[in-house]
């Protein structure tokens, strides 16, 4: 087979990029800022290349594959390949790094770190979130995993709020903390493999392939399905997440909400169901449990937030608990629903960081108390904002809505009443974004509000822009997307064993659509 | 007299010169009671040369005596200076490295 | 019991594989020749030609192990094993020790000279001490006793019967007890140290050395291999055993710094010169696992299942308590100590996997935990105030605003103590950790694994003083720009870390050559 | 030719075969195309288009009631069996069986609907160009009018459960910004999110009808549920009903979820009259009838329908007698009609018809009364306070006569429209349960009470103007799709009902009994009017040739109740949102405090323990060997262990 060098390209523009962004003088902020942004453009429009390139019909295979020997001690090999998954996810991870650059224009500007730095890290994380996606080794997997974490920490802890040396630690060592014990059950896939087959490897296919003996599933399992959680996070694992958002520039936020913490949900997909099918089913009711306490509770407490930034963080922790439920439901619906939502929640959320961003650095304030009546003298800011938010809270004819329904309805026709509790989260859903919206965007205009707010300006609009177009586009056309997630889905329905319920009524044969 | 009794009195002679380790304060007496414990050693090691019956055992006390010397200059070479330093030679007054 | 009465005493004239005892020949040689140089040439030549004579001997001795490789025999009548883990060790010792010695070599970034007492036996702050400092004069006794102390290190996991390894340890252990009393500043602790580590060294080689007694008294013979066939065909009494195992073993993890044996570690670390620091760190930790390994697996492999859960227990509190002392340390050098207390207790995972996987495995966490102590202790050299060198934690707050390039090198150390994927740590701490679950020790690594996690907090506690905080107001301490010797080893350090971390292969390529133990 | 041509073809039980959209009926597309586009351009070109953009507005709306008008004749041309036409666009949403494709429906229900929405949409255009004259924001608001309508088309045409939701929503979406247009009052800005909140409690049931669906037959579409309703168990059928209903309730102001209604009066008044009064909060009524197999195949379900539309007639009714603001009077009065039609539509094929009916010419008189108070609150400074009214039909005669046309339908006197439908119902209901048919007698004359009292009060009795005020006429602009409104009023029932035209046309789709009664059928109508004019009298006597107090008199405990809207909020307040703030901040401080706490305080444990730890480390050599000799202790310890 030979080697595709499309992935490997994903991975190296942006490294060698970020090379070329620190080689730019100090002072020259404005030239680092162009050449990463130039190069992020670079590495999208290879993206959508290779996107032309992917092969809808054989979505379920990993394409695109590369292949060489790393360490070979332990049969590790670099190999990269997407199935239509990881392949929507990649295109996420690149399409949102041009927007967060020239979004977060001026983020780093007057921080400790350098300008140059910011980009460059941004860049570093872009390869090592293309890579986590594309890696089809379990050991080259998890060195993206871990070695993401470093540009994040440092993007919190060198750019971030007042509290960031607590938010950048606490995120990391929970990370870490999921990781390591990852690490172990990665090590003992390994030995377990070497023990079944005579020799160990850490090759995803053959991994799946193999036949663990159930209880030894289950330990490998919580392995890996703990740093998942932590990553993605699951309540009650969630508590890095606000902190670390609130405290981050909003484009680290966007990055790490929005692309960094899917490797979790990504990696319960791909991972735990697949290697693991039966631990996952015997582990089935508990994430349920976990992950629809996730989405009641995750909205209650954005209701309860006064801090903008927090408050979007706690409604990706719901939000997760929405695409953890679409996994761990075992069908089709649920699953390629999660798979959307992954996509859907990153535009979403990006839109409201960003957006929530450019009102925060305006006004100076993070507290939504500070805010009110900004649809008045930022009317498009306001706009903006509300878009994002209804997507947010997935609005009919916005892009979130087509995954939460699918996931909704993929969970409703396994359990019924998980499915009626988590529709409750619609409720809530619509109660936190439109109570930010009212007591940020509407009611009497303050005077510090007046004097400090201004509208959207073009740099800012043209990063907006994308994202909304995206949201609305995905809400009435998902299907392209679903094509490629689909074959994917069904390989990992087929590797869990699980198959989609009958209706009770035999349906009315009806006429196929031309 | 069974020889076995040699290496019982090695036993407690060991246990004297780790005993004195642990409840002497000077630096010195420490020191001897370390060669106290390295020459509980040597008997041990003739003892069962005798019992055993081949010649290592005496050899190794012969190497055990010479390390032990070099040990003396060493050792005492490092008491001096910190006696002439702190003019004391307790060694539970050096104690500053702690925690 | 007449052996000597009826046998024709004979002679055998002992053969010498001189190829094959090269670099410890070498080394020792050097050693003679560098005492002879301190005798005979004039102060003002001396520091120059010890330098010399350092770096040749050093390197000398690396070509001749490489010259040995594949090498796989027993030489020295039977005192001495020259096998692949040997080769590795002495190499890697061999490495971490040049380097270490280019750190010592640096005279630039304290403005009195370099980091050694002029006269170790001038009292502090006496006035011939102040005449010396004047006269700018250099202690150059520390180089024979260094050689000493590296032919040591090359001998001790070499030896193949206690009493040669016996002579290593002290070889090795006399030279670093006055080493560590040398500091040009803050003598005081410095002696402080020297005491205690003489004291408690000492002691624990009394205990060696009585364990090595027992063990003579049950196999009669002190040779490793004599001693495994002993057990093997269970002559003799296992009391004896038992407790000779317990007391070699207290002299052992003595060395490598296993709780509870571990309480020197953090003192010495602390008080002696961070050069000499970096270097025993490094070097002894290889030295004593070398040892540490051939006598349990060699000697003792017969009755693994026996010391195995005492391992287990040595192992997991090493890592447990090296891991909870260090996270509330404020000194930089004693958080490290601390740090090295933890990384031996994920070593040890390696010891008790009992297996080829988990010699290698901790072969190669050794060399990449030895390469970034190293550098990371020539890096708290560099970091100054008006009183020498800055190891208070606070002292070091924003260091990455004056020095991002130092700060960078330091983070990227304790990235790899923390054990970061692509960093050399990782490689370590995922070559040991997959050899204990080979080896059924799945869980002492997930206490591993929890202590790592729990490990990473200090490290990552660094990395945020230097980078997410302001600098002290005035005063604090800046970066010492150093000569070519301390900036060679800390580049040399950096490089080795991200090659092995990048490229692991290429380091476990050598660790499979490097086979298993010659008996 | 569309771009979008595909043919369907559906196997169908009972339900009246569907035709693939072919020639004139390929438009269908173009309803709700023209004013998304008209929006689109409204909202995305911003300032630049203040000038004129009122005008688009108008164009994209009249556009598309102009293609309505070309569809309503090409249907009119098709046999009975050929009116049902659906246009496939594209497939929306495809995984494993879930298949539903962006389907549009046109047929005699909808197209009452299209008409309906079109055509008093583009009315109340017309009317908004004068009303909003003045607001600097105009653009806007015809913005997320041809926002709305488009929405609203798309809920009516979709051929799907799910493509309906897109359209119920974006209904939602465009009465959320419409009642918060002026969101910088903050009463408009919290009317608005309560609005969209208590909606979405109502989507919550339209989510679990649409995933019961599935689950039961396998498919969301029209064809696949409706075609197999009656082969679902029943149990399966109630539980789809009551969701269904709950969705109704949601967005046609239903008990329990009728609260945010009276106060969606917070927006500018064309939009009470568009979406709070003729269209948008019918969609419940129309999800109902349109999903009439399965309340056929549930009598559950359908009690369940009777029961909530018989509590919302009478408590919209007691609330419309009690308020003195006049938009509020009739947003009660709204409620109040929805729930007849509700209950009609709770009869099952005796009353689908005519719940449709009525919803029609509710359409144009409530409408009607609506633009009327518009135009008196124009003349007033924009107060709303009855009680400062008086007098009126002397200074606002166009006004006050169109005004009576509506007054005289809704109070259902022959031959203006609301008798002909209100009579039907309340004949169907009497069919039904005596007890339905009761509440809706009684409700009609309630009705008549509070409309007679809130139009003389506004129109006759005495002046009680505030001082600065000089009401007047309002402009052409303004009077003229009143004047529409009204002819309709009081003429389209009697047209409509001429022949059964109406109630047939709409037969294939709905179904249609004749109710059995057990007396004669003209006991009713007498009764009806006869209570009407009881009523009617009650309430003229005390506000139209008395004496009107300007501040209201305390009143009894009923009236106290009726003001405060039947304590819906109170009691909103008091089981949903102050406990919901209780239960949020309390989560907050356990979040922080305690999930947040265990982490951190594990980190701290740790922490405390190597700080107590670290004293182990006293800096005395003696006692490190002790502790070495302790670790030899262990270790022989752990030797001699194994060997036992």
């Amino acid at each position: 087979m030979t080697n595709s060098y499309w992935l490997l390209a994903l991975l190296v523009v942006p490294l060698v990029g970020a090379a070329l962004v620190m080689l730019v003088p100090k002072a020259n902020e404005t030239l680092a800022k162009q050449l990463a942004l130039l190069i992020s453009l670079v590495t999208f429009g290879l993206t959508i290349a290779m996107c032309l390139e992917f092969v809808v019909a054989k979505a379920a295979e990993f394409q695109f594959a590369y292949s060489i020997s790393w360490v070979s001690n332990y049969n590790i090999n670099f190999a990269l390949g997407v199935d239509g998954i990881a392949l929507v996810l990649i295109a996420l991870s690149t399409s949102l790094v041009p927007i967060v650059l020239l979004a977060g224009w001026h983020d780093a500007d007057g921080a400790r770190g350098t300008v140059r730095g910011y980009v460059a890290l941004i860049l570093v994380l872009e390869a090592a979130m293309v890579g986590v996606f594309a890696a089809t080794d379990l050991f080259l997997f998890y060195v993206f995993f871990e070695a993401m974490l470093v540009p994040v920490y440092f993007l919190i802890g060198r750019y971030g709020g007042p509290r960031r040396n607590y938010a950048a630690v606490k995120f990391l060592l929970y990370s870490l903390f999921g990781g390591l014990l990852m690490l172990a059950s990665l090590i003992g896939l390994y030995v377990v493999s070497g023990n079944l087959t005579g020799h160990g490897t850490f090759d995803f296919t053959s991994l799946a392939a193999l036949s663990i003996d159930p209880t030894t599933q289950k330990w490998l399992f919580a392995g890996f399905f703990i740093a998942f959680a932590i990553k993605a996070p699951l309540v009650p694992f969630h508590t890095w997440l606000p902190d670390a958002a609130a405290e981050s520039t909003p484009g680290t936020a966007v990055l790490l909400v929005g692309v960094l913490d899917k490797v979790g949900t990504f990696g319960m997909l791909r991972y735990c169901l697949e290697l693991f099918p039966d631990a996952s089913h015997w582990a089935t009711p508990l994430v349920i449990v976990l992950a629809v306490i996730g989405i009641i509770y995750g909205a209650l407490q954005a209701i309860g937030q006064t801090d903008i930034k927090r408050l979007i963080a706690y409604t990706s922790v719901s939000h997760f608990g929405f695409i953890a439920l679409g996994v761990f439901v075992m069908t089709s619906q649920g699953q390629s629903g999660s798979a959307l939502y992954m996509v859907n929640h990153g535009f979403s959320t990006a839109a409201l960081f960003l957006i929530g961003g450019f009102l925060i650095s305006r006004r100076g304030s993070r507290l939504i108390a500070d805010f009110g009546g900004v649809q008045k003298v930022a009317p498009v800011l306001a706009g903006t904002f509300l878009v994002a938010g209804l997507s947010s809270l997935a609005l009919p004819g916005l892009s979130s809505f087509v995954s939460e329904f699918l996931v909704l309805v993929g969970t409703f026709e396994r359990y019924t009443w998980v499915g009626v509790v988590a529709t409750l989260g619609i409720v809530l859903a619509a109660l936190y974004i439109l109570l930010m919206y009212q007591r940020t965007m509407t009611g009497p205009v303050p005077e510090a509000v007046a004097e400090k707010v201004h509208d959207l300006r073009g740099r800012e609009v043209l990063a907006i822009a994308p994202l909304l177009v995206v949201i609305i586009a995905l809400g009435f056309y998902p299907q392209p997307v679903l094509d490629v997630v689909n074959p994917a889905v069904d390989r990992v329905m087929h590797a869990v064993g699980s198959t989609d319920p009958a209706p009770q009524v035999a349906p009315v044969a009806e006429g196929t659509h031309k | 007299m069974n020889p076995a009794n040699y290496i019982y009195l090695s036993a407690v002679l060991f246990s004297l010169g780790a005993f004195g380790v642990l409840v002497r304060r000077n630096a010195i007496v420490v020191f001897m009671c370390v060669e106290l414990m390295l020459n509980a050693s040597n008997l041990a090691f003739v003892s069962f040369a005798r019992i055993h019956g081949n010649l290592d055992g005496q050899v190794i006390a012969f190497f055990v005596m010479v390390v032990a010397a070099a040990e003396v200059v060493v050792g005492l070479a490092i008491i001096m200076t910190i006696f002439r330093t702190r003019r004391s030679a307790s060694v539970d007054e050096a104690n500053l490295l702690k925690y | 019991m007449n052996a000597l009465a009826d046998a024709v005493p004979k002679f055998d004239i002992p053969t010498i594989e001189y190829a094959a005892l090269a670099p410890i020949l070498i080394v020792l040689g050097a050693a003679v020749v560098s005492v002879l140089v301190e005798a005979l040439l004039p102060q003002r030549y001396r520091r120059s030609t010890q330098l010399v004579i350092v770096f040749a001997a050093l390197v000398g001795a690396f070509v001749a192990v490489v010259a040995a490789r594949g090498t796989q025999q027993i030489v020295a009548m039977g005192s001495v094993a020259i096998d692949g883990p040997t080769l590795f060790m002495q190499g890697s010792i061999l490495v971490l020790a040049a380097i270490a010695a280019l750190v010592m070599a640096e005279r630039k970034v304290d403005p009195a000279g370099d980091s050694f007492a002029p006269r170790a036996s001038a009292l502090p702050g006496s006035e011939d001490e102040q005449v010396f400092t004047r006269l700018g004069w250099l202690q150059t006794e520390v180089w024979p006793l260094f050689l000493f102390c590296v032919g040591g290190m090359l001998l001790f996991p070499a030896s193949t019967d206690l009493l040669t390894m016996f002579v290593a340890l002290e070889v090795l252990s006399l030279p670093l007890y006055v080493m560590v009393g040398l500091a040009r500043r803050r003598r005081l602790l410095s002696q402080e140290a020297s005491l205690k580590y003489f004291v408690l060294g000492a002691f624990s080689s009394a205990f060696f050395l009585y364990g090595t007694a027992l063990l003579y008294g049950y196999a009669g013979t002190v040779s490793l291999s004599g001693i495994a066939d002993a057990l093997t065909n269970s002559a003799g009494d296992t009391g004896l055993v038992l407790a000779g195992v317990g007391l070699l073993a207290v002299g052992l993890l003595f060395k490598i710094g296993a709780a509870p044996f571990h309480q020197w570690t953090p003192d010495v670390y602390q008080g002696a010169p961070t050069s000499i620091t970096g270097f025993m760190a490094a070097c002894t930790k290889v030295a004593a696992f070398g040892a540490l390994f051939r006598v349990l697996y060699v000697a003792l492999g017969g009755i693994r299942w026996d010391w195995r859960p005492m391992m287990y227990v040595i192992a997991a509190l090493t890592m447990i308590v090296g891991t909870l002392f260090a996270l509330t340390q404020t000194d930089i050098k004693r958080m490290l100590a601390y740090s090295s207390i933890a990384q031996a207790g994920f070593m040890l995972v390696g010891v008790v996997a009992l297996s080829s996987q988990g010699l290698q495995g901790t072969l190669v966490y050794l060399v990449a935990y030895g390469i970034a102590t190293v550098g990371a202790f020539a890096i708290v050299t560099l970091v100054r105030d008006s009183t020498g060198e800055a190891t208070h934690l606070s002292q070091w707050a924003g260091l990455g605003k004056r020095s991002p390039v130092v700060a960078a090198a330091f983070a990227l150390f304790l990235l790899a103590f923390a054990g970061i994927p692509l960093t050399s740590g990782f490689t370590g701490k995922f070559a040991v950790f997959t050899a204990g679950i080979q080896g059924g020790a799945t869980p002492i690594v997930v206490i591993g694994v929890v202590a790592s996690a729990v490990a990473a907090f200090f490290y990552v506690r660094v990395i945020v003083l230097m980078f997410f905080n302001e600098p002290q107001a005035e005063g604090g301490p800046s970066v010492v720009i150093p000569s070519a010797f301390t900036t060679l080893a800390i580049t040399v350090a950096v490089a080795l870390t991200v090659v092995i971390g990048v490229l692991p292969q290429l380091v476990f390529t050598l660790v499979s050559q490097a086979g298993t133990f010659v008996r | 030719m569309s771009p979008f041509s595909g043919a369907v073809t559906h196997a169908a039980e009972a339900a009246p075969a569907v035709t693939a959209a072919t020639g004139t009926f390929q438009l269908i597309w173009l309803l709700i195309a023209l004013p998304l586009v008209g929006a689109a351009i409204l909202l995305l070109a911003g300032r630049r288009t203040d000038k004129w953009g009122h005008w688009l507005g108008l164009l994209a709306s009249t556009a598309s009631f102009v293609v309505a008008v070309l569809l309503f004749v090409a249907m009119l041309g098709q046999s009975d069996d050929q009116r049902t036409q659906v246009q496939h666009l594209f497939n929306w949403i495809a995984v494993g069986t879930f298949d539903v494709p962006v389907d549009l429906r046109l047929d005699q229900l909808s197209m009452t609907f299209v008409l309906l929405i079109t055509g008093v949409g583009s009315l109340i255009h017309l009317y908004s160009v004068g009303y909003m004259s003045h607001d600097r924001d105009r653009r806007r608001f015809f913005g997320y009018l041809n926002l709305f309508v488009a929405s609203m088309l798309l809920l009516v045409l979709a051929d799907n459960y799910l493509l309906l939701y897109v359209g119920w929503e974006g209904v939602g979406l465009a009465s959320y910004l419409l009642i918060g247009f002026w969101f910088f009052k903050d009463s408009a800005a919290v009317a608005s999110k309560k609005a969209f909140v208590v909606n979405r409690v109502g989507d919550v049931g339209l989510s679990l009808a649409i995933m019961l669906m599935f689950v039961t037959f396998g498919s969301v579409s029209f064809e696949g549920v409706l075609g197999s309703a009656s082969k679902g168990s029943q149990q399966s059928m109630t539980w789809i009903g009551l969701a269904l209903l709950l969705a109704a309730c949601g967005k046609s102001a239903q008990f329990p979820l009728q609260s945010w209604l009276l106060d969606a009066m917070e927006g500018p008044t064309p939009v009470s009259a568009l979406i709070h009064a003729a269209t948008m909060v019918t969609a419940g009524v129309y999800l109902i009838v349109r999903s009439g197999a399965i309340f056929d195949a549930s009598l559950p379900a359908r009690n369940a329908v009777i029961v909530v539309g018989a509590i919302t007639l009478l408590m919209g009714a007691i609330i419309g007698c009690a308020k003195d603001d006049i938009k509020k009077a009739l947003a009660g009065s709204t409620m109040s009609q929805i729930g007849y039609m509700i209950l009609a539509a709770g009869l099952g094929p005796v009353g689908y018809a005519f719940a449709i009916f009525h919803l029609l010419l509710h359409g144009f008189f409530k409408a009607d009364m609506f633009l009327g108070a518009g135009s008196v609150m124009h003349g007033m400074n924009d107060g709303v306070n009855m009680r400062r009214y008086g007098a009126l039909r002397t200074v606002m005669k166009v006004t006050w006569i169109t005004f009576m046309m509506g007054w005289l339908a809704i109070l259902g006197i022959p031959p203006f429209s609301g008798f002909y439908s209100k009579d039907k119902i309340i004949e169907a209901a009497w069919s039904v349960s005596p007890v339905a048919g009761l509440v809706t007698l009684v409700g009609a004359g309630i009705t008549a009470f509070y409309m007679t009292r809130l139009f003389a009060m506004t129109f006759h009795g005495e002046a009680r103007w505030t001082d600065d005020v000089h009401p007047h006429e309002s402009p052409w602009i303004m009077m003229f799709p009143i004047a529409i409104l009204a002819l309709l009023s009081a003429v389209a029932g009697f047209i409509l009902n001429l022949n059964n035209a109406f109630v047939d046309w709409l037969k294939p789709v709905t179904g249609l009994e004749e109710p059995q009664l057990p007396f004669s059928s003209a006991v009713l109508p007498i009764a009806a009017i006869i209570l009407v004019l009881i009523g009617a009298v009650l309430a003229w006597i005390p506000y139209a040739t008395r004496a009107v107090p300007e501040v209201a008199p305390a009143g009894n405990l009923l009236t106290r109740a009726a003001r405060a809207d039947l304590y819906g909020d109170a009691a909103n307040e008091a089981v949903f949102m102050r406990p919901g703030q209780y239960l949020t901040r309390w989560l907050v401080w356990f979040d922080n405090r305690v999930v947040d706490g265990v982490v951190n305080g594990t980190a701290a444990t740790i922490g405390g323990l190597s700080g107590r730890a670290r004293r182990l480390q006293t800096g005395f050599a003696r006692s490190y060997a002790l502790s070495m000799l302790g670790g030899a202790a262990l270790v022989a310890a752990a030797l001699v262990l194994v060997r036992l």
